[in-house]
Order: structure tokens, then C-alpha cells, then sequence
């Protein structure tokens, strides 16, 4: 099974990155770009039972190492 | 209509929400003549915390000598100055970052370390070094390999954006430690003398202006809840933890220094802790004057924020500053030049008050005074524990073999190398680190001239904790050992002073006795106080920390030629003791290994001897009679001689003490003690120039082979006791221990 | 030989760029900041280490897309050399000056140290001061210094010559401290007047610091832009 | 306008991050996971005339910052 998550900085926590592609992309001339905010991407090839499990499973990934919840949001799809 | 945070009058619960005491609500109201709206009681709590107040400490941090000849400027303003002559002054302080680390050990530790470099650049200074002192939980705790990871990645990536080299520190592990880890940060700068720049703001009708980054709702300190109560749009809890750009700080230094280097600036403050609010009643307070604020200026990230999240922000990488009036467009130019925002957000007045206006209305009215000098200030009770008795050497079990714990010892977490730590650090950069990390103080080059400072952090916690007072006057005499082992003449200090809950007698008492031990040791060796920071309250579940007093010692290097590292070198033939041999146990990391536990009293330090002990080893090394010494600490004699044997590649034969039980011999922590490489031709002269200065020494080891040769045992190959040493660490965060 | 360092906002070692420069060519090099409409007239561009813009994103992007970086490359076209230190290198792999990226070392964390390197090439306009196949030491300090390019780029730079620096992993070598391919430390391109490295020869270039192997590169630079 | 922006490394390219994440869920015991690899994701807010355009400038803010061709595959999705 394979599975991406995404995991995003929080609403109002300050992304560096985000603001700093946004500068980029504004001198080069993309004017249009309001806002930028980076995230990671964490694709899993994952062995479950079925989907549940697999969720159940990536769920707990997320909270215990791949996303940290004091600052970052996540979200979990079965591909 | 939702309430808005000025509508709001503060009640005890209110106040009680923000963490403060009915007690001093009362007296707040009392002081003000009525009760504070929502934003005042933000602006009174968090300028009474005892973070910003120092409201436990103050009585007890008065005591600390914090005067010397060449004490520029000590203890209250953002960092201590000390004169290095030539017009150049050095600036430094220690901070801690401790619960936000522990909560987000990345960027905990990365926005300790921009803070701690915000204070000293404030003050007009190019930071040119910084160390860190950590202490974690013990190692097999299921915490403590991702907090190691997080702060050594965090403090790395944030001094090395900035292009300033971490060069030392100190990492210890205990499990007092589990629930409440350290993050001490210590930034070392470079100044004219002549251009220091202060916070005091005197004289009304100059120009606040701020700059640096936007404000945000970063880190609104506990009161966060209270305050989501009066906002109906706080779906998300917001998150209380800021996060450092470093880019920005690099940007914010840069353009700074610009500035200072015009004459432009009356006065400067960084936002650090309570950010808008502690920078502008400080400047205000020191300076006799009164700030008017308007907040509709302040530049923000985020829309609709009031003015109670504007004033308690913790938003990183912005300052605050009074100019003389008119250079307002130079200022604006180089912080435009810079990417900065910048914006005149208020002026200094003769009111004496704190006055804040928001979209067209007054939101604050609050006299400076309350806030600063009349927060409150206690006496707490103490209530010392007694002195453990001296552990006799035959009360601790003798090893089978010497070797076999050495090379235990050397491989624990206590003493295995911190490379794996240091090697994270662009300890290079600037390219003046005349002595890397892994020897007893770093050495770094004032650049351009061919003077150095010789840098450390040190304490000994297990030592704190069994007594207060000799732990304290051992953290400071053992930062004067190691500058002193480099070459170097120990100028000042700075601590951080890692407690537990004060309102404990018997931890007030650790507190008490530690500063008490701090100023004899001061005192003693001419080694004055010049800034510091308190951090109390590191307690989980009524279990506090181990009393620890961080130092951080500042020594001045004449000659950048004349310096000492601890590895052995080509014609070091011999390595002579400097300092007596009593087998002392107690405490020691031996006794540790021996019988899982640390007891009795630590070694005492007399710091009469230990001063006549460092003048005359350093004597040594400016005058170019050895470049190899390592003051002897943690794990005692037989382990300092190994680190050099590691460091240089070489062997030697250890020759312990007549007399001692030879595990005590080996292993004892006696203090006052340093390990002098030389030839043969020298060892000599240095033992009879010792004996005539009534100074102990003897010879310790011959150097020569590729092993350690301990009396008849099998001789331990200095490459195998390295693998021991290195190894410990990586292994450990590579998850294979 | 006249030199110019340009200064990108998050720069940090052109100062350590200029100090060594000047100690070695006896000429103060002349300082760009990245905002300056023109470069001078100069024998030498030097791209410093740091972290220009932040280098959020990826090591070097933002700067590769710069005014300044593509006034550099107009330089460099008219046949000015032009060395990347570190971040330097990444600029330069990023705007396609020199082939390949640096990603991030392999075991994931910045590394400072110093390492061994074997000079792979002494025929060049950076390195004629040093002698073919001579170990070296000098250090480095990064975190994205993991060279790639795939198997047929790198053939064809090897077979073109244009590795001048690899990390000594043979016998007493410090190894391959960040899992770059082909050992890959240093790159030249195909007209000799481009590098790139990831190693600081300018940390190393000053006998109280330890070691002065990196000098020869600035010493290179002078014989042959004299 | 919103789009969301995934840079992954292409195949062949070495992961070192990744893996970490793979070797860290292994000894937290999720057995089960078999591969993981890291991307970045980069969300934009966007003024553009309508969706052709938008997604144009996207991919031409990919070609020229974004992403590295040399060791990365992007992909833009319009939200
Ligand atoms: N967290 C750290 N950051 C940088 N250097 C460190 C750190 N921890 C330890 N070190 C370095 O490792 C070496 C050994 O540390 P330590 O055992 O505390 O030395 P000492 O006993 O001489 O005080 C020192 O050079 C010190 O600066
Ligand atoms: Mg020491």
C-alpha cells in the first residue's frame, strides 16, 4: 500500500521558507504570488492488513515521529 | 460583540490565569490605584514572572562580586563588558532556553541560541564566539536520543547561518534531568570599547522605532489561554513555541552593527522574553523617561491581532531602539538595505508611564516603576540540607583491573567525546578558532591582532546537588582551571543558574549556598560576575533538577602563540602533576561506575591553593615552557592522562601516587589540579620551581609506546581506548545503545 | 591579480574569502554586495560560503537566480575565473555553471572537520601549486556538500578531467565524509576557468589555525592570473 | 488562487532522508513499512486570470526555482 502524507506548519507559525520562496519568486518576477508556505512531503510504501489498519498505522507514525504537533498539522491519504 | 482585551478588567482569576498570586494582584491594584484592563494585567504578569522580575533571586544575585579593574560594565544591562585592552572590549552572557527546548527541542534550542546572540550585538558587539551547556536525561530514557538530536541540530543550524563558531561547551547526562532538560547558550562578542551601546532611554521625544521582523503571535507566553477565553476566533489553539529565522538575525546583526557605526542610536534593547513589552518598560525605566507607544505601527504577520498579543509576542529577531531625532532616514535606509522591516512606532516621553494606544484609543496607561524596580522582590525561606561526610577510599570497591575502568569510564556517557556534538558546529568559521573544541578552552583570535579569549562553560551538578556551596565554588574555579590549562588569564564570568521550584526551602537553599560558593570563589580569584540569568521552576512532578550552575568564563591570551592544548606533543617526554593527591572519591565518577551511585561529599576546592597552582602553570605556558596541559576533572588523573594520550597519538606509563589506594590514586576528583606536558630537561626545572613556590607536584607518567602501561596490568593500546571514547556517542544517536 | 568577492545577504565566509585572498595576492579584494548594478573589472570572482538568501529552499537556488550571479555568469563567459567555496559550489551547480547538485550528506547532519583530499588534477588554473595525486588536508563545514550527478554525467566529467579534488578514502584517508558520488569534492569546468568545492581552502590557509594546505589554491590563482 | 506544489526526488536519486525516516519507524515498530521518500511540498496562493494561465506561470516558477531538474520531478495540482 502506499500512502502520502503531507505535514504543514501550522496556522501563524512563522515559515521562514514560505517567505523566503515568496521574496524569490516575487524578484523574479511572478508577481502574482501572494503567499507561500512549505511543507513535507513523506511518501510510505506500507505492508497492511487493509486500509484501516494502514491509517490506524500511519496515524501513529505521524503523531510519534514524522510531524510535531506543537507547531505542524499533518494529513494522511491512501494512494 | 466578543470582548476585546481592553474592555476586559482583570480579576483575581483572571490574574490567577496568567500565573499570578492573589497576593500580588492585590498589590498591583493597589500600586495602580485600580485594576488593570486584560492588556495591563498581560504587561504587570509577565513583567513580575520570575523571569523577567528575578523576583526569588535578586536579594541572593546582590551578593555576587561583579566589580574588577577591568569590569567595564557588570550585571543589568543585556550583557557584561569587560576591557581586553587596546580599546577592545569583550561581550558576553549566558542564557538559558530550557522548557521551550524540551517542548520543541529544534527550535527551542536554535531561538536560545538567536536570543543569547541578540543581547550581545544589542550592546554594539560582532559575536565571535558561542559555546552551549546541556544536560539531558539519562541516555536510555525514551526521550533523550530525539532531544539530543533536536537541540544539537537546532543551536547548529542557527550559529552556523550566522556564520559565528560554536567553539565549547559541556553535555551531561542524568536522569534528574528526564523531565526538565538544559539548554544554556553563551555568545562571546567583540567591541570598541568606546562604543558601547546601553538600553537606559533618557530624554523625552525621541524616536521608538522597531525593526527586524514582523510580529506575530509567536510564543504569548502562558497566558495564552486565558486570553483565547475573550477571542471567538480561536478555533486552533495557538502554539506557544516561536521559531527562529536565522536568516533574518543574520540580516538583523548585519544591519545593526551598519547603524552603530553612525552616531544615530540613544539607546537599544532586543526582544527577547515578553518581547514589545519587557524592551520598552526596560528602556524606559533605566532611562528615568516614559514611552508612548503607537501599537497600530508595529509591523504584524498576521492580521487582527490586539494589542494584548502585540506587547507579550516572543516574535524572534526584532529590536527595539531610541534614535536622536532626525537620523531616522539614515536608520530606515540601512534596514531597507537589509530587507528589514522598520517603522517609528512611538516616542520617549517625560511621563515616567508606559502609555499604549491602539486603532485610536488608549489600551494602556501603566507608570514604569510598578513594572520595574517595584515589582516585587522576595526573601524566600531556605532551609539547607546537611553536608554529606567524606566517603573514605575503602568504602568504595577497588576494579580488578585499572585498565578495564579506565576504558569503561572513558567510554561512559559521561565521559565519551562530544565530537559527535561538535562536529555539528561550524566551529570554524571567521576563521580565527585557534583551539577547537575537545581540549579545555577554546581559543579564539581577536581577529587581526595576536591576542586571543580563551572560552568555557563548566559546573559539576552531582557536585551542586550533594553541596551547594563547594559545587558553586568548584563550577567557577573550574572555568578559571580551564581558561588557566589554555594559557589564558581568567577575566570574568557569566552563570546561568538552573534551579528547581524556589518556594522549596531546601531548593532556596541550593540557590543561596551555590551563589554563596560562587562569590568566594569569585572573590578569591579576582574572577568577578559580569551578566547572568536565572532559571527556576525545572521541576516535573515535585522532582527538580540537580542544582545546576552553569558558568561561562571569559581569559585573555597575550601571545596567540603561547597557548596550550591537552593533546601530547612530539617532545613531551614526561607529564608532571600539578596540585596534591588525597584519593578523593566521594562523588567522583568513579564511584559512580563502581557502585551506580554518588555519595558523601565532593572534593573540596581551596582556592588558595588552586590560585597559586593556575598562576604558576600558566607562567609555564607564556613562557613557552610547555604547549601541553589538561586540568584534571571529572573521572580524575588517570582519565585526563588518557584524553592526552588520545589526543596526541601517544602512550605512557602511569606511575600512581605512594601511598593512595591506587583506584583512589587513579580516580579521586581532588581539585586545583592540572597535567603539564615536557621534555625530560624541563621536568626538573618546572618540579623545582614548583617546590619553591610550596606548590605540589611530581611526576606523573613518562610518555613514549602506543599504550597506556598501568603498573603489571596488560598495557591498553591508546587506539583502542580512542574507539571507546569516540565511539560511545554515535553509537548511542545511531540508536545502537 | 585582482579579485572580487561577492557578498550575498546570508554570506559568512567572505570575509574569511578576502582575509586570505589578501594574504596571499597582497591586493585587498573588492567587495560586491549582491544589490551592485555592475561588477568591476577583476581576474578573479570569488562565491563565498554561507548561506546566501537564507539558502531555504535549496543550498544556493535563490542566489543562482539572482541579478548578481547572472552578471557573474556574463563574467565568466568573457573567460574571468570564477571559485565557488562551498556555498559557492552550490551556487554554481545551481545555475548550471559546473554539472551535478549537492544534496544533503548522506548521514544527514552538518559536518565540520577537517577531512583528506587527493588533488586529481595540478594542471589547472586553481591547483598548478599543488602536485598530481598529493593528499591534503583541509576542512569542511556543510550540510548539503553530497555530490550527484548521474552515471553518464559523471563519465563524462571524468573522462574530461573535471574532478580536481576527491575525498582521500584509499589507505590513511579520512574518507568520504558526506556520500558524495565518486568521492566528487572539487569540480572544474570544461575551459578550466570555473570551480567548484566544497572544502574551505581559505580556513586553511593560516599556520595558527592549523594548517595551511587550502593556501596553494590562492597561490594557484596568483601565478596564473598574474 | 491556491496550488499545491510537490517536489520529489527523481528515481535513482539517492534519498539519504528518507531512509532515516524508514530506519527511525522501523525502531518504533512499524515493522511494516517497507520504503519512505521525502519531498517537499510548497503550497502557493495565487493571482492569475484563470486556471491555464496559473498553472503556466506554476510551472514555469518550478522550471526556473522550484525544483532541480537534475535530481527532482515537481508536479502542480490546482486546489
Ligand atoms: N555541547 C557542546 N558543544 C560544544 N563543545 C562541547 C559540548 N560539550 C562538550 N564539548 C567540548 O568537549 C570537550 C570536553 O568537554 P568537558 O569534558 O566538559 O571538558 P572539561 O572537563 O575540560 O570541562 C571540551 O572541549 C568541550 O568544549
Ligand atoms: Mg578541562
Amino acid at each position: 500500500m502506499k500512502a502520502r502524507i503531507t505535514v504543514t506548519l501550522k496556522n501563524g507559525v512563522l515559515d521562514p521558507q514560505g517567505r523566503a520562496i515568496a521574496n524569490a519568486l516575487h524578484s523574479l518576477g511572478f508577481g502574482g504570488v501572494e503567499d507561500v508556505r512549505q511543507g513535507k512531503l513523506i511518501e510510505v510504501e506500507l505492508k497492511a492488513a487493509d486500509e484501516t489498519s494502514a491509517k490506524t498505522e500511519l496515524d501513529a507514525m505521524c503523531r510519534q515521529l514524522l510531524a510535531n504537533p506543537v507547531i505542524e498539522n499533518y494529513r494522511v491519504e491512501l494512494l | 460583540m466578543p470582548a476585546t482585551d481592553t474592555s476586559v478588567i482583570a480579576t483575581e482569576e483572571l490574574a490567577a490565569a496568567h500565573r499570578m498570586g492573589a497576593e500580588e494582584f492585590r498589590l498591583a491594584c493597589e500600586k495602580l490605584g485600580r485594576a488593570p484592563n486584560l492588556t495591563e494585567l498581560g504587561i504587570i504578569s509577565v513583567m513580575w514572572s520570575e523571569h523577567c522580575s528575578y523576583k526569588s533571586s535578586r536579594v541572593w544575585l546582590k551578593k555576587l562580586p561583579t566589580t574588577g579593574p577591568h569590569v567595564i560594565c557588570g550585571p543589568g544591562e543585556n550583557a557584561g563588558v569587560i576591557d581586553i585592552g587596546d580599546e577592545q572590549a569583550i561581550i558576553f552572557k549566558m542564557e538559558s532556553h530550557n522548557h521551550p527546548s524540551f517542548i520543541e527541542p529544534y527550535q527551542g534550542a536554535a531561538t536560545g541560541v538567536g536570543g543569547i546572540m541578540r543581547d550581545v550585538f544589542t550592546m554594539g558587539a560582532r559575536p565571535i564566539a558561542l559555546l552551549n551547556a546541556l544536560r539531558f536525561g539519562e541516555p536510555d530514557h525514551p526521550k533523550t536520543r530525539h532531544l539530543v538530536a533536536g537541540v544539537v541540530a537546532g543551536i547548529g543550524d542557527y550559529g552556523n547561518c550566522m556564520g559565528v563558531p560554536t567553539v565549547g561547551g559541556e553535555t551531561n547526562f542524568d536522569a534528574r534531568y528526564n523531565g526538565n532538560i538544559l539548554v544554556n547558550a553563551m555568545c562571546v562578542g567583540l567591541a570598541d570599547a568606546n562604543r558601547i551601546f546601553y538600553s537606559a532611554a533618557a530624554g523625552a521625544g525621541n524616536p521608538v522605532v522597531y525593526v527586524g521582523s514582523k510580529t506575530g503571535r509567536d510564543g504569548i507566553h502562558g497566558a495564552t489561554m486565558a486570553s483565547a477565553e475573550f477571542d471567538d476566533n480561536s478555533q486552533e489553539q495557538r502554539p506557544t513555541v516561536q521559531v527562529g529565522d536565522p536568516f533574518a538575525e543574520k540580516l538583523l546583526l548585519e544591519a545593526c552593527l551598519e547603524l552603530m557605526a553612525e552616531d544615530a542610536i540613544l539607546a537599544i534593547q532586543d526582544m527577547g522574553a515578553a518581547g514589545l513589552t519587557s524592551s520598552s518598560v526596560e528602556m524606559a525605566a533605566k532611562g528615568g523617561s516614559g514611552i508612548e507607544l503607537n501599537l497600530d505601527l508595529v509591523p504584524q504577520r498576521e492580521e487582527g491581532m490586539t494589542a494584548y498579543e502585540m506587547m507579550l509576542s516572543e516574535s524572534q529577531e526584532r529590536m527595539l531602539m531610541v534614535l536622536r531625532p532626525g537620523s531616522e532616514p539614515l536608520a530606515e535606509r540601512i534596514f531597507r538595505k537589509w530587507e528589514l522591516d522598520f517603522a517609528v512606532i512611538g516616542t520617549t516621553t517625560d511621563t515616567g508611564h508606559l502609555v499604549l494606544r491602539h486603532k485610536g484609543a488608549l489600551v494602556a496607561d501603566l507608570p514604569t516603576g510598578i513594572l520595574a524596580d517595584e515589582a516585587p522582590m522576595y526573601n524566600r525561606p531556605i532551609a539547607p540540607k546537611p553536608v554529606p561526610a567524606v566517603v573514605s577510599a575503602e568504602d568504595v570497591p577497588a576494579p580488578n583491573s585499572l585498565g578495564d575502568a579506565l576504558t569503561a569510564l572513558i567510554g561512559s556517557p559521561h565521559l565519551a567525546s562530544r565530537r559527535w556534538i561538535w562536529e555539528q558546529y561550524d566551529h570554524m568559521v571567521m576563521d580565527d578558532t585557534v583551539v577547537r573544541p575537545g581540549s579545555d578552552a577554546a581559543v579564539v583570535r581577536i581577529h587581526g591582532t595576536n591576542k586571543a579569549v580563551a572560552l568555557t562553560t563548566d559546573v559539576t551538578p552531582r557536585y551542586c546537588y550533594a553541596d551547594p556551596f563547594e559545587g558553586g565554588k568548584q563550577a567557577v574555579a573550574e572555568t578559571w582551571r580551564n581558561i588557566t590549562a589554555a594559557g589564558g588569564k581568567p577575566l570574568a564570568i557569566t552563570d546561568c543558574m538552573n534551579f528547581g521550584n524556589p518556594e522549596r526551602p531546601e531548593i532556596m537553599a541550593e540557590f543561596a549556598r551555590a551563589i554563596e560558593g560562587m562569590g568566594e570563589a569569585c572573590l578569591a580569584l579576582e574572577y568577578p560576575v559580569v551578566s547572568g540569568n536565572v532559571s527556576l521552576y525545572n521541576e516535573t512532578n515535585g522532582e527538580g533538577i540537580l542544582p545546576t550552575p552553569a558558568i561561562g568564563g571569559v581569559g585573555l591570551i597575550a601571545d596567540v602563540s603561547r597557548v596550550a592544548t591537552v593533546a601530547l606533543k612530539p617532545g613531551d617526554d614526561i607529564v608532571v602533576l600539578i596540585g596534591a593527591e588525597t584519593g578523593h572519591l566521594g562523588q567522583s565518577l568513579y564511584q559512580k561506575q563502581a557502585t551506580g551511585r554518588v555519595e558523601g561529599a565532593p572534593p573540596p576546592v581551596d582556592l588558595a591553593a588552586e590560585k597559586k597552582a593556575g598562576d604558576f602553570v600558566r607562567r609555564l605556558i607564556e613562557a613557552g615552557i610547555t604547549g601541553t596541559v589538561h586540568d584534571i576533572s571529572d573521572g580524575g588523573i588517570l582519565v585526563a592522562l588518557a584524553e592526552m594520550a588520545i589526543a596526541g597519538t601517544r602512550g605512557l606509563t602511569f606511575a600512581p601516587a605512594d601511598g593512595l589506594a591506587p583506584h583512589a590514586a587513579a580516580f579521586g576528583e581532588e581539585q586545583g589540579r592540572y597535567l603539564v606536558g615536557v621534555s625530560r630537561d624541563e621536568a626538573a626545572r618546572v618540579l623545582d620551581e614548583a617546590k619553591a613556590g610550596s606548590i605540589p607536584g611530581r611526576i606523573v607518567a613518562e610518555v613514549g609506546g602506543d599504550a597506556i602501561v598501568i603498573g603489571g596490568e596488560k598495557p591498553l593500546p591508546v587506539g583502542e581506548l580512542r574507539r571507546a571514547h569516540e565511539d560511545w556517542f554515535p553509537a548511542f544517536m545511531g540508536g545502537k545503545r | 591579480m585582482k579579485a572580487a568577492v561577492i557578498v550575498f545577504p546570508g554570506s559568512n565566509c567572505d570575509r574569511d574569502a578576502a582575509v586570505t585572498l589578501e594574504a596571499v595576492t597582497g591586493v585587498k579584494p573588492a567587495m560586491i554586495w549582491h544589490g551592485d548594478e555592475a561588477l568591476p573589472k577583476v581576474d578573479l570572482i570569488v562565491l563565498p560560503g554561507g548561506f546566501s538568501y537564507g539558502d531555504y529552499l535549496r543550498s544556493g537556488a535563490m542566489a543562482a537566480q539572482s541579478p548578481i550571479v547572472r552578471a557573474v555568469k556574463a563574467e565568466a563567459e568573457r573567460g574571468v575565473a570564477v571559485l565557488g567555496i562551498c556555498n559557492g559550489f552550490q551556487i554554481l551547480t545551481e545555475t548550471g555553471l559546473l554539472p551535478g547538485a549537492l544534496m544533503r550528506n548522506s548521514g544527514l547532519n552538518f559536518i565540520c572537520r577537517d577531512v583528506d583530499l587527493t588533488v586529481e588534477r595540478a594542471d589547472t588554473a586553481f591547483t598548478n601549486a599543488y602536485t598530481q595525486g598529493e593528499r591534503v588536508t583541509i576542512p569542511i563545514a556543510h550540510k548539503d556538500g553530497s555530490y550527484f550527478a548521474d552515471d553518464e554525467t559523471l563519465d563524462r566529467i571524468e573522462g574530461e578531467g573535471q574532478v580536481v579534488f576527491r575525498y582521500a578514502t584509499a589507505e590513511g584517508g579520512s574518507g568520504n565524509p558526506n556520500g558524495s558520488r565518486r568521492d566528487i569534492a572539487g569540480l572544474i569546468d570544461r575551459t578550466g576557468r570555473i570551480m567548484g568545492l566544497m572544502p574551505h581552502p581559505e580556513r586553511a590557509a593560516d599556520a595558527a589555525l592549523g594548517g595551511i594546505d587550502g593556501r596553494r589554491l590562492f597561490e594557484s590563482l596568483t601565478r596564473t592570473l598574474n
